[in-house]
């Protein structure tokens, strides 16, 4: 907890803009005004932001199905995310992707994924040409339990170690996908590190719900990474307040299961209390935060909503020919 | 006959042959849901809930919930039909056949032939497919024209419940591989379905949904509603439309089409897949093959464009053919001299 | 001008482009060889000839010798792409898109389109293709009728080691993925070769490989030096045919087929993938839609049956479109009344 | 070394045919008559016959392009597999198949594949049809060193383990895949069976060159899996005689690898040098077995050259439709 005051309201800040920008959505989509498919990243805030304050501009990540906080985190911007999600002209991918393609070239955000376990090979690719570009950047792969069975992860992960590509695959175990148990799908003798492990990698292990213990595991890893130790693995133990999708029963849960994770491993309170507690930041400091949160994303909504919808033609534009 | 929808025949069919036939094997994400989970299984039944119930009544042997590993559901349904089990695998969206094509292209479809008649290989691959929810580029697509293309494939695409049935049901006890693509924006339609569990459709045999003898509209899945849409509309007028429903790419009802053809002399065919070496295509050049002489007009195709799937609802509509798109081509045919 | 096979086309091309753009990685299955063998790198540089040198030449970051994992090759390449790096992937085999479809289709082609402009991602992935070599049902298959078919891709097939240079050139320096299809019974054909760093031949536009007035023939690849034997005989019957070389097809050149049909009236399309959904449908259709009034016959396609490739000589020559049925066809179109 | 006089003979007259099987192809080949690609398994012989020894016709094989060793080992009739890669029609697959995709499904033979890594996911599924049987029968995938780095394969274990299928997943590492080495292409931390272990099987390893080595293993792991505890591994370490395909000028090997595998790794010489040492069988015994193989060999080219040649109409047989 090394870190300044500065540095921690940041973090708080990111996380909230995360928590709040799904919490809103979970609340908008039930009015039937945003279309598509929607995977809300709730509770696992700590996550994108204890690995994303590491990075720069020019350090890549590939995102999954889930991945708003991913692009919040990494810096996309959220009036743009909103209005990508409300499908309008306005948005950051003018409409054409949608929450599951979100995505920020610019930025180091190259997109979120439809098709589970896509992203980490992508991820090897942005790495390998950091490799070549020899600035010390790395690329990072998230990636789900439920993703971790897909062989396009396995053979990313044998790939960067045969070519010792900069890549940190980040394996964010929220103990289900979709509606099936993590202790039921990934057959693994142990947890998924040791899986990584087994590919020749090194790998950390940390709870994903508390900002620090991610913050400073990525610390570690980045320094291992960056400094030409070859590609990395870290499994980060966390929550998914939501369903799988909006509209899931989540008849899978236990009784009061959403409760006792809501109360006990949030990762804001439980930021709180520990910046609190040390002195480091005040409730009266995190509260304003809050609201300068609140206000960005009612500001969004609202600019979302009132942003030009795309015209017929525009899904003639943004691919070579159109026959 | 009963009313039912269009996913519930599905699922009634996959459990009617399940309980006639002990080979009969599911496989598929979520076909059971909850596995390993605090809720337990059958917490969900597969998202489309096209297996609700099975696990319950056949087992874990016989309804296997898979990890996220499409290749290896695929090869397993292979694997376990080169063993002597019928298998149904689910993909959960077309689209998937990107991640597990080569189980399904090169090995599936082809162990009959490779191997010199020596083995069938009765795999019936179910998938979710097709526009209308927004899903965007990666989880909207078509696929049968692709698979219509690969040699020792079938490939079925019913559009309604009653077909779902008939065509499920030769499906599963069809000896080749069959694709069995159920579109996405169907599972809520109702429909008659005719009871008895001998009701089945034979493979290659087309629907004439409507019929009229000015011009011929050639369609399936969600599309053929709105093919039968504007053929109604067009009754109301005094011009009369054959609509046809392929029911089956392949094998296709080669006559059915060229028959009505050479009725009307004038033909639209309506496809959801992108127009390039499309399902669309391949009929046009069918027809304009075989039915030169009779051809009063060029054969025309309606198709989205050339370009991945949008995800904004506008832009998702804009991209479909429309009801009022394919009422322009018919009447563009019509009027051709 | 020099005298040079398809194959070395290939290699001094991309030799030539990653001397000219450092941004230029190549990467593959032994496109090194050798790499952790007592043989040491180079022991091979591509089981082609392909990339025999280049890495001596460019080091191990830009020549990357890849484990047998076509989804993590394709995948790296699309991430290099979005990194700003201009990869060539290769895949041994044609076929092998099975293994790595999602990560062409899915997820290469649709990035620019998905992300709304956001991207360009200038990916060309070279595979060798094609029949001829009895290399059996899953290493002889044609599959530019399938990426043909997928938005986002470009699909070239030279037929010539002057096409080859050409269009590598301009797959190299284009910013949309390429597909790049390498007929591996041409490896071994000489030809001229211009010389000049900016012999460049752009997407879309076909070459004339032959000009007549009484037929057109269509086609691309192999079998375009069919169709061209077949034209040098009919033109000693005085006989004129236009053969077409596509060259890409897609974009494809529609202005070059409709051009010559309009003036011949009578075409054959002659293409090496299986019949339905195939190339030769989608060209015949777009000549019945566009050239309809022209037309003196149906046109007509020359194809492989509609089954898999099979192993035995007689057997592989019986399915391949010869010259003989392809002459059988044109004298088709050519008596029809 | 627990095996009868008949079974040692036995085990010697299947490595023997599988040897000579591929040593005339090495010369046939040569002259141009034999079409198509083809890869020989001589050198592996132990494994295949080793596996193989303890199967029935109910238990399930599934193979690789390097497939003749296998086909043999599990009683594809010698005839028909010449007359298969002669193209013949009287061959196993009517000549439609060739080298690369030999089957005998009667047999429980599920095929050569010629897509690397394609088996493994075949073999799960025949596996999960003797669990429904539940008569103790198991599948086997082999797979290559380098097949090990394809997802399928790494899908297929992990389906296994969570399936709990009677798969055994045999790994024959002859340190080649093509031309590049296994140090290189495999990134694993340690060996391909410790991958396999990280999946959550139960793993073995053996000299692959060594028939007993490999039949005593054997033994060990099929009564695990047929017992009901799961599926498993095992990594054979093995040596390939010839190049990858015929016409590799292998320049990737060391000098005098060749001579030196021959002379120490070849598993016939071995089996020999261990059953006449103990007394078990003798050279007479041996050199007849040897003179027998010769003979059906030389019969089956003689067969194979003279049988019937595939049609044309053969062509649009054997699949459901032809257009
Ligand atoms: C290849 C593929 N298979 C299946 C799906 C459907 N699907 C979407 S998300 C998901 C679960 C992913 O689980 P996990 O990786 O744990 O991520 P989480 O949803 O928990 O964030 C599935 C099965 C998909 N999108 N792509
Ligand atoms: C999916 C796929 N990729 C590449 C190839 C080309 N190929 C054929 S065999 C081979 C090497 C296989 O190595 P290994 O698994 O070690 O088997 P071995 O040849 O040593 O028996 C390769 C790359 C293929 N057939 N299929
Ligand atoms: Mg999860
Ligand atoms: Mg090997």
């Amino acid at each position: 907890m090394q870190l300044s005051r500065e540095a921690l309201q940041r973090a708080y800040r990111q996380m909230k803009v995360i928590r709040e920008f799904e919490e809103r959505l979970h609340t908008e989509i039930q009015t039937g005004e945003i279309a598509g498919f929607t995977h809300l990243y709730c509770g696992q805030e700590a996550v994108a932001v204890g690995v994303c304050e590491h990075l720069d501009i020019d350090d890549k990540i590939v995102s999954t199905h889930r991945g708003h906080g991913h692009c919040l985190a990494k810096g996309c911007e959220l009036n743009g995310m909103m209005a990508e999600i409300w499908g309008s002209r306005e948005g950051l991918c003018k409409g054409k992707g949608g929450s599951m393609h979100i995505a920020d070239i610019d930025k180091g955000m190259l997109g979120a994924n439809g098709i589970v376990g896509a992203g980490a090979p992508i991820a090897v690719g942005a790495a390998l040409s950091a490799k070549i570009d020899n600035k010390g950047k790395v690329a990072i792969a998230f990636s789900g339990d439920g993703a971790c069975n897909q062989g396009t992860t396995f053979e990313a992960m044998n790939f960067a170690v045969v070519t010792q590509a900069p890549c940190i695959f980040v394996f964010e175990n929220n103990h289900y996908s979709e509606h099936t148990g993590v202790d039921y799908a990934v057959g693994t003798a142990r947890d998924i590190a040791s899986r990584a492990e087994a590919f020749g990698m090194k790998v950390w292990r940390a709870d994903g719900t508390d900002f620090f213990a991610v913050h400073d595991t990525m610390r570690e890893v980045l320094d291992f990474v960056r400094g030409g130790g070859g590609p990395a693995a870290v499994e980060f133990d966390t929550e998914r307040f939501f369903g799988h999708f909006e509209g899931d029963p989540q008849r899978y849960r236990a009784k009061g299961e959403i409760e006792r994770i809501r109360e006990s491993r949030d990762c804001l309170k439980n930021f709180r209390i520990s910046v609190t507690g040390a002195k480091l930041l005040t409730d009266a400091d995190l509260d304003q935060i809050d609201q300068d949160v609140l206000d960005s994303i009612e500001a969004a909504v609202v600019a979302a909503r009132a942003a030009d919808r795309p015209t017929p033609e525009d899904v003639l534009s943004d691919v070579y020919i159109a026959y | 006959m009963a009313q039912m929808m269009y996913r519930d025949a599905v699922l009634t069919t996959i459990a009617e042959e399940m309980e006639r036939d002990s080979s009969v094997v599911v496989l598929g994400e979520d076909v059971v849901g909850g596995m390993g989970t605090p809720g337990g299984p059958e917490a969900i039944g597969g998202i489309w809930s096209t297996s609700t119930g099975l696990f319950d009544k056949f087992g874990k042997d016989r309804v296997i919930d898979t990890p996220i590993s499409e290749s290896a559901i695929i090869g397993a349904a292979a694997g376990l039909a080169l063993a002597g089990k019928r298998p149904i695998a689910e993909l959960m969206f077309a689209d998937f056949i990107g991640v597990s094509l080569d189980q399904i292209w090169n090995q599936t479809a082809k162990f009959r032939y490779m191997f010199g008649g020596k083995t069938k290989c009765p795999v019936v691959i179910r998938m979710a497919y097709g526009a209308g929810y927004n899903a965007a580029a990666q989880h909207s697509q078509s696929v049968h024209q692709i698979l219509t293309g690969m040699p020792g494939l079938k490939v079925v695409m019913p559009s309604t419940p009653a077909d779902v049935k008939g065509l499920l049901r030769q499906a599963i006890r069809d000896d080749d591989p069959v694709i069995f693509l159920e579109h996405k924006a169907l599972y809520g339609m109702s429909g008659e379905v005719p009871e008895g569990a001998d009701q089945i459709i034979p493979f290659g045999h087309a629907r004439l949904a409507r019929a009229g003898e000015d011009v011929t509209i050639i369609s399936s899945g969600l599309l053929l509603g709105f093919c039968e849409a504007v053929a109604d509309k067009l009754a109301a007028e005094g011009i009369g439309c054959d609509v046809i429903d392929l029911r089956t790419t392949s094998p296709l009802d080669e006559e059915a089409i060229i028959d009505s053809v050479e009725v009307t002399g004038r033909v639209v065919v309506v496809d959801e897949a992108p127009p390039r070496c499309g399902l669309a295509a391949d009929i046009c050049a069918l027809i304009a093959a075989r039915a030169f002489a009779s051809l009063k007009a060029p054969p025309q195709a309606v198709t989205p464009p050339h370009t991945p799937i949008p995800f904004a609802r506008e832009l998702e509509s804009a991209y479909l053919p429309s009801v009022d798109k394919i009422e322009a081509a018919v009447r563009h045919v019509l009027g051709w001299r």
